[in-house]
């Protein structure tokens, strides 16, 4: 490790970040060449992210210190600090693992004539991942708001590119109101956090004490902002809008990154400046995670456009993690740190496969975009036919984040629910009774996940083209698949050898929970608790299926004759067969609308009998749209136009107003 | 220091003329009858001022005398007539609605005044500190008047009331205010009454009167 | 003497103005008058860092680092402004609303403003503070009503009465503050309203005395600060006047009237001995953001709208006065320095945008990025920055004032974070659509001058990022003297 | 040693692959007897199998590779499964890799993968099966994860063997409540995860009311063989589930002499005869459910689960 950015780890991310910088600039010199700027700036962007990607792992070997660096800018006395640790190395290896993969695909995806020049593009693209790493690196208040502000300012940029479309402009500035709600409370949760001593610095907080009530108080905020970034209900409704209406590879850095820096944040204060709290604080961030992921999943599973439904998936997967945060929180306040740490490397790995796989999709939903240019899963199908590579690529997405094994996915999952499998050890009978539910929760969930996925999947590339147009679909560009592909890589790798990620995961629970689950023997076994318990590996599953497929499959071809006939499928005795005969995604989502009823505010639109020619049209709405953000805009409304009452124009009315507040003012002083 | 009472009595009668005549301008309808009485406050002010610069031996309110005498007595209302005759507005009868409830409140505007300078008064170390709570409340009822009123000129005339009680409470209470800034503010009144003469045409010109109730377009409906 | 020379300067220059005014080269006159008056003032800050205050004429006048960053910045933006108000007031011209009568007016009124406006910040005499006070609000009656329209004019008439009332009062609130201040300072009047002199002698005034002469002084001077519910005259004033009026009233003479109030919570603070100023202070300031936040929200001319975030950013402004404490006020000072050149560069933009569409009304306005991006971008940037995002400088301000109150007044914070945030989408709400989508609108005859649109974000961005030592000293040494 | 136990290993999975036609084949005679008809013979599964490999394939003439691996892939899944779940014997080297939850989750590729098949030619049926497949799938998968943390509660452990362990070690008779709950939620589990009345009919092709028979229609020849065969293997492999958590007498802790194995083979087979009639009986005595009545019966299922590992948690303290 003489080698020299890994003896100087943070002075290397400095020029890194700064570089990714200088490359937006770049981009302004020539803001309308998409030549320039995507297949030149882009690529290097990802090499920059690469670079981010190999320092940030140095930070992961165990026995690191942290690193601290001082710049001199910021507030004269508080200048930025910075600080790369474990917990920040880890966010940084996923933001440039994932990052790099979606500057490739980037690379290979913006054209000219969408909205924003592709120059302008560039920078708020390389600001946004400049702001990100940022946000992860920083060790005082001042520069975390900073950075955590300008990541919500690109993004918007990024979201609002075309801004010619009504709902994207609505989109954004729900988001925008939202990122700024939730960066209030944050701002308001270190204005607690520093405890009397006036020194905003991430080390004082570390070091102060704060009353119980006051610990509440900022921790509630903490939950609340990180919360609305997060996308936890029931601040999660900026997210459903903002996702799909940026352009893909902002959608999957939004969906794969940023969300992640929200958990990040949530760690950072609730388990590392913060000491441990009371029990309450992980079970309701437990339970409030639990409720978002099943709301999120139920969502997805109804949704008709395709990055709507991935953004409603995301929910889901934050849920999970918050719930793995919230477990590990719970177990902390117990003083039960292995069972913190299993949770806790839970909740890590899954935020890194999430990272992999929901960027995965999104991107490929970009790739089906470009070629169909379509959102609506109601006119696409069969693409597998049309568009082979990122078919199969996202086929491994797909899986992964169904939570299947072999792949990524299911490692985190089989991780939490060995977390909450361990957690009737907890001295406390209430909470032993809850957990169990929470269990069976993560399982419901994981579960739908799959009925979520199989409709994603299978309404896009399978079956027939539901449109004609769909027949001139184009496979993806190579560096578009190259983008793809990198990720698929990622989740398959992370699948089979699962303990490389714990061991990541491991230096971070270490400093956080002062535990770390213990490593299954070989590279290739995950045993967390104890071989005796639980064991898992990837690599061997994925072998054994594999041999036993390869041996059936020669088997079969040498004791079967090979005769296959290519015929029409059964029409089951109609005349023909049309696209429209499958099922619809409405039709897809019908038993999860049935079941779970209550979620959904359904508008239905039901053809009569005779009708000539039958429409049949369903809505189905968010119910905390009317429930909670409706009434507060109405208030506010309400509100406007009653002080409207206090100008009515009349000067002589003005001027009485002068005149009772001197009147008033004077009655405080005698 | 010794203090002749007899002026000190006089003193205090011109204080309460300008009472008196505050309360007159609050209940006046005629314009060009509201001018006079500003005439008439300016005048008692000048007068008072002069008092006291010659019971108190403070020779710089000679000058403060005689300023207020030529811009208040003389130049003001000179050029306010003037203007309300350009205007064809001099003998103007303004509608006021019951002026008895209007008294009443300058009534307790008084009391309130007057319980206000009680502590200034105890402070203040002029001959004159007494009459401190007559100028508030000339002051108070002048922006009584303002707001009572609905037409351009008389909320200016109310505004010069305002500025005599001003000088008022200045001179009974500090035997006036330093000479440069005393000029300041007797140049920025000057100045200001010009601007609302100015103002008086474009008014007349755009909405052909100087009632105020014209004066409501601007406001969140 | 540098001092003089800030002073003498624009006196002169509304002089020369006064008949060459209406000379086509005018506005450049005008524009060498506001440069020359920022280098001096530059050369007087240079001063004031190496050798510290000073007085002169007498006492009469003083700079200290509490007023020289003001005077400074009144310079830069009276500079920035006429620059801007060169091209604008050309099109202006062009579209038949202003005719070279009205120009002469404007440009002598523009340096006589400028004048008053340093006077009142580098006057050491409460009495000539007065004065200069009322003689700005003077000034910028005639500037408000230049159009001569019914608006225009109902709109200076309604400040002229407004702020001739309040000055009024402040002027009473001087007397007081005199008969106090004679108590200790003895009858020779000459020093007894010199501030240094008030500040010396402040613990030895009688307490109940100064109380009153500070209500005066807060009800006169804070109406022209645009507190509420004192703040009526001041959204008519922004929408009416021509938009570089409204860019230096925002800008300027709201800070030049929240310093005055400033100059007498110090003294009051002194001699009361109670937190009375600082609450009041905190309570006009709340009162001003929640009002301002629900007024924002139904805005329908674009610079109404901005006058009301102006009203909001003053009422930041007071709150962190009257929070006290070093923490507190270096965000005040921070926070005037950024509102005035953030605000100002608002307008210029605003200017344009309503100029492009040819109408003030917001629905009128649309898709700005489409006709001409830089007044969009200005327009979004500027507006982003106004409201607090950063990497612009009010954020560092705000959070300064956030994290402070969060912990001295917990109570204050539900209302801040209402007025914060609804005053947010009530902006928000209106400048997206403005900027984004698609329009009709048609580019300017004349390039418009967005120079000092983008110097100021420039600014604004730096101070979000990173504060020079010698302003951040600047501000420390302001900061202690206003304890 | 290590030779010895890979081909124990791979002998169970054969065994497992072997028997699993036989079961169905009993289960269906059984079926037959109890409705009175004259049963089939107990090779009729293998005998279709025969058939089915010499047919011509016969595929749809725009299925994409995915159709066609998916047969393969499905077989595969259940094999593996048979070699983790420890039917005879507990002592084998597969059996850690994959742990009850990574049971279910192979379980649940092989869904998938049919679901994604089915949908993958297009007609109504494959989709309507797919859809389904996937919600009795999302029903049932939790449910079943219930039943087995029942076991983990008790054992401390979702590792098969150890569970098996931990319950054999219990000397004489305990009787655990908990597992009663569990037990018969597994079994509904059970029925509907094998497309067994009420929740589906195997041998209906009953347009509307079919749920796995619909994702195979458009199989045939060896691809349908396959299917059919990791049916009849999953069914095999959850009564191996069922008697290793609930009745997991005579499965052999140590593998290293060959009598405890062929006892735990008899016995083996006597469990699967008995569990094959039961089936049967419950099949005929029960009505198939509409299919919006199926997610009532899993969420009971579920319920029940829960239930158990409530009481457990109860009783324990």
């Amino acid at each position: 490790m003489t080698y020299l950015p890994f003896a100087y780890p943070l002075p290397a991310l400095i020029t890194l970040i700064a570089a990714w910088l200088v490359l937006g600039m770049l981009g302004l010199l020539q803001p309308q060449r998409v030549g320039w700027v995507a297949r030149m700036l882009f690529p290097l962007g990802a090499l920059v992210a690469l670079g981010v990607a190999a320092v940030a792992v140095s930070a992961l070997r165990a026995g690191f210190t942290p690193q601290v660096l001082v710049l001199p800018l910021g507030l004269p006395d508080l200048p930025f600090h910075l600080r790369l640790d474990a917990l920040s190395g880890f966010f940084l290896m996923l933001l440039g693992i994932a990052g790099a993969g979606i500057s490739i695909f980037a690379a290979g995806y913006f054209r000219r004539g969408e909205g924003t020049s592709p120059g302008l593009l560039g920078l708020q693209y390389h600001v946004f991942l400049a702001s990100m790493a940022l946000v992860v690196l920083a060790d005082d208040a001042y520069l975390f708001m900073l950075a955590w502000e300008t990541m919500a300012l690109s993004s918007y940029f990024l979201v609002t590119s075309q801004h010619r479309i009504a709902e994207i402009r609505r989109a954004g500035f729900i988001y925008l109101l939202m990122a700024h709600i939730g960066a209030l409370s944050i701002l308001l949760c270190f204005g607690a956090l520093h405890g009397g001593n006036w020194t905003m610095t991430f080390d004082a907080m570390r070091g102060a004490s704060l009353s119980p009530a006051w610990a509440d108080v900022a921790f509630c905020l903490a939950l609340f902002g990180f919360g609305a970034k997060a996308g936890l209900f029931p601040v999660h409704i900026w997210l459903p809008e903002a996702h799909p209406a940026a352009p893909s590879p902002v959608s999957a850095m939004m969906s794969g990154l940023m969300l992640k820096t929200a958990i990040y944040g949530l760690l950072r204060v609730s388990m590392d400046l913060m000491h441990t709290g009371p029990w309450w604080w992980g079970l309701v961030t437990m339970l409030i995670g639990l409720f978002t992921a099943l709301f999120g999943v139920v969502f997805a599973a109804v949704q008709t456009d395709m990055k709507r439904l991935l953004a409603y998936s995301s929910i889901e997967n934050i849920g999970l993690i918050i719930a793995a945060v919230g477990l590990a929180l719970l177990a902390r306040s117990f003083d039960m740190n292995l069972l913190a740490a299993l949770a806790l490397a839970a909740a890590l790995i899954h935020a890194f496969n999430h990272a992999l796989f929901k960027s995965l999709l999104f991107l490929a939903t970009g790739s089906v975009l470009h070629a169909t240019g379509e959102r609506n899963l109601g006119k696409l199908g069969g693409l597998i036919r049309y568009m082979p590579w990122v078919a199969m690529l996202a086929l491994v997405g797909t899986l992964a984040i169904a939570g299947l094994p072999p792949l990524n996915g299911f490692v985190s999952e089989w991780l939490l629910l060995q977390a909450f499998l361990s957690t009737p050890a907890i001295p406390h009978s209430f909470i032993n009774m809850i957990v169990p539910l929470g269990a069976a929760a993560v399982a419901l969930t994981a579960a739908l996940a799959g009925y979520v996925m199989v409709k994603f999947y299978g309404v896009i590339f399978l079956g027939q083209p539901r449109e004609a147009q769909l027949e001139r679909a184009h496979d993806a560009g190579v560096l578009e698949r190259i983008g793809l592909a990198w990720l698929a890589l990622g989740c398959i790798l992370i699948g089979v050898f699962p303990q490389v990620a714990l061991d990541a995961a491991a230096s971070v629970t270490r400093a956080l929970t002062g535990a770390a689950v213990q490593r299954g023997g070989t590279i290739w076994w995950i045993a967390p608790v104890s071989p005796a318990q639980a064991s898992y590996s990837g690599l061997w599953l994925l072998a054994g299926l594999l041999g036993v497929v390869a041996v059936v499959f020669v088997i079969v071809r040498l004791f079967y004759h090979g005769r296959v006939r290519r015929v029409p499928p059964w029409d089951c005795g109609y005349r023909w067969l049309t696209p429209r005969m499958q099922d619809t995604a409405e039709g897809f989502g019908q038993p999860i609308r049935r079941i779970f009823g209550p979620f959904f505010r359904i508008e239905r639109e039901v053809p009569a009998p005779d009708d000539a020619q039958p429409h049949y049209a369903i809505r189905i709405e968010d119910r905390t749209w009317r429930a909670i953000y409706a009434p507060i805009t109405a208030t506010v409304r309400r509100l406007a136009d009653a002080v409207a009452v206090l100008q009515r124009g009349r000067l002589a009315v003005y001027l009485l107003y002068s005149f009772l507040t001197l009147i008033v003012l004077l009655m405080f002083v005698i | 220091m010794h203090m002749p009472s007899l002026a000190t009595q006089f003193l205090h009668v011109l204080a309460a003329g300008l009472l008196m005549i505050s309360f007159a301008m609050l209940a006046q309808r005629r314009i060009r009858r509201l001018i006079v009485l500003l005439a008439w406050q300016g005048a008692m002010l000048s007068a008072s001022t002069l008092l006291v610069a010659i019971t108190a031996h403070q020779s710089h309110l000679y000058y403060s005398a005689a300023l207020t005498l030529a811009l208040k007595v003389i130049v003001l209302p000179w050029i306010l007539m003037r203007l309300m005759k350009r205007l064809g507005i001099a003998g103007d009868i303004e509608p006021l609605v019951n002026i008895s409830t209007l008294l009443l409140v300058g009534l307790a505007l008084v009391i309130f005044a007057f319980g206000l300078a009680q502590p200034i008064s105890a402070l203040a170390t002029t001959v004159t500190r007494q009459a401190l709570g007559i100028a508030l409340a000339v002051i108070l009822l002048a922006f009584l008047m303002i707001i009572a009123r609905r037409k351009a000129v008389t909320q200016v005339i109310g505004i010069l009331a305002l500025e005599n009680g001003l000088f008022f409470a200045a001179t009974s209470a500090t035997y006036g205010m330093p000479m440069v800034v005393e000029l300041g503010i007797a140049l920025d009144l000057l100045v200001g009454v010009f601007v609302f003469g100015i103002f008086f045409f474009h008014i007349r010109e755009q909405f052909d009167s100087l009632d105020l109730h014209h004066f409501e377009a601007l406001k969140e409906d | 003497m540098e001092l003089l020379l800030v002073l003498v300067t624009p006196l002169l220059g509304a002089l020369l103005l006064a008949f060459a005014g209406a000379h086509r080269r005018a506005p450049e006159i005008n524009v060498t008058t506001s440069l020359a008056t920022l280098g001096f003032a530059v050369l007087l800050v240079l001063r004031v860092i190496r050798h510290g205050p000073m007085t002169v004429a007498n006492e009469q006048f003083f700079v200290d680092p509490f007023n020289v960053f003001l005077i400074a910045l009144t310079a830069f933006v009276g500079f920035t402004t006429a620059l801007f108000s060169r091209p604008y007031m050309r099109i202006e011209e062009d579209r038949g609303r202003l005719t070279p009568a009205r120009l002469r007016l404007y440009h002598s009124m523009y340096q006589m403003f400028m004048a008053s406006m340093l006077v009142a910040l580098s006057t050491n005499n409460m009495g000539l503070l007065w004065v200069a006070m009322e003689a700005a609000t003077l000034s910028t009656v005639l500037l408000v009503s230049l159009y001569r329209t019914r608006e225009s004019i109902e709109a200076a008439w309604k400040y002229f009465i407004l702020c001739g009332v309040g000055i009024a009062l402040a002027l009473f609130g001087t007397i007081l503050l005199y008969v106090a201040a004679e108590g200790v300072l003895g009858h020779e009047g000459m020093h007894a309203l010199l501030w240094t002199h008030l500040n010396a002698v402040k613990g030895h005034m009688e307490p109940t005395v100064v109380g009153l002469a500070f209500v005066f002084l807060l009800v006169g001077y804070g109406t022209k600060v645009g507190l509420a519910p004192l703040h009526n005259w001041l959204p008519d004033a922004h929408a009416e006047g021509p938009t570089p009026v409204s860019a230096v009233l925002s800008g300027l003479l709201l800070n030049v009237a929240m310093y005055a109030v400033v100059r007498c919570k110090v003294l009051a603070d002194g001699a009361m001995h109670s937190l009375l100023p600082g609450r009041m202070l905190m309570a006009l300031g709340l009162l001003s953001m929640l009002l301002a936040g629900f007024f924002l929200w139904r805005q329908r001319d674009i610079k109404r709208l901005f006058g009301y975030s102006s009203i909001e950013h003053m009422g930041i402004i007071s709150f962190a006065f009257g929070m006290g404490g070093p923490l507190a006020n270096f965000a005040a000072l921070l926070h005037m320095t950024v509102h005035s050149l953030t605000k100002s560069a608002i307008f210029f933009t605003a200017g344009h945008a309503a100029q492009v569409a040819d109408t003030q009304r917001i629905d009128g306005i649309r898709g700005l990025l489409v006709v001409s991006p830089t007044v969009g971008w200005g327009l979004m940037l500027g507006t982003l920055a106004i409201l607090g995002t950063p990497p612009f400088g009010v954020f560092t301000s705000e959070y300064l004032v956030l994290t402070t109150a969060m912990r001295d007044h917990p109570r204050a914070i539900p209302v801040l974070l209402i007025a914060l945030v609804v005053a947010f989408a009530g902006i928000f709400r209106h400048v997206q659509p403005m900027v984004f989508g698609e329009t009709d609108a048609k580019p300017l005859p004349h390039s418009p001058a967005l120079l000092p649109v983008f110097a100021h974000l420039a600014l604004v961005l730096m101070l979000g990022v990173y504060i020079p030592p010698a302003l951040a000293h600047l501000y420390r040494l302001a900061a202690h003297l206003i304890g | 040693m290590n030779m010895i136990a890979l081909l124990r290993q791979l002998a169970e999975a054969l065994l497992a692959v072997a028997l699993a036609p036989l079961l169905a084949g009993w289960v269906a005679q059984c079926r037959a007897w109890l409705q009175n008809r004259s049963a089939p013979s107990l090779l009729q599964p293998y005998r279709k199998l025969r058939k089915l490999f010499h047919k011509d394939a016969v595929l749809a003439e725009h299925a994409s590779p995915l159709f066609r691996i998916t047969p393969y892939v499905v077989f595969g899944t259940m094999v593996l499964a048979a070699a983790i779940i420890p039917s005879v014997t507990t002592d084998m080297p597969f059996a850690r890799v994959a742990d009850a939850i990574a049971l279910v989750g192979l379980f649940a590729t092989a869904r998938v993968f049919m679901a994604l098949a089915a949908m993958d030619i297009g007609t109504a049926f494959g989709t309507l099966g797919a859809r389904r497949e996937m919600m009795v799938g999302f029903l049932a998968e939790p449910a079943l994860l219930m039943v087995l943390f029942n076991a983990f509660l008790m054992y401390g452990s979702t590792a098969l063997p150890t569970v098996v362990h931990g319950a054999l070690a219990a000397h004489g008779l305990i009787l655990r409540p908990s597992l009663a709950f569990a037990g018969v939620a597994f079994v509904m589990v059970l029925l509907a995860e094998n497309g067994r009345i009420p929740i589906d009919n195997p041998t209906t092709h009953l347009e509307l009311t079919m749920i796995h028979e619909a994702m195979l229609l458009e199989y045939s020849a060896l691809h349908l063989a396959l299917m059919e065969w990791a049916a009849w293997l999953k069914l095999f492999n959850y009564a191996c589930i069922g008697f290793a958590l609930f009745a997991p007498w005579g499965i052999a802790l140590h593998a290293d002499t060959t009598s405890p194995l062929l006892l735990a083979l008899a016995l083996l087979l006597l469990k699967l005869a008995v569990a094959g009639g039961a089936l049967a009986v419950i099949e005929t005595v029960s009505a198939k459910l509409r299919v919006f009545r199926a997610p009532e019966f899993l969420s009971t299922a579920f319920l029940l689960a829960v239930l158990g590992i409530l009481v457990h948690l109860q009783l324990r303290s």
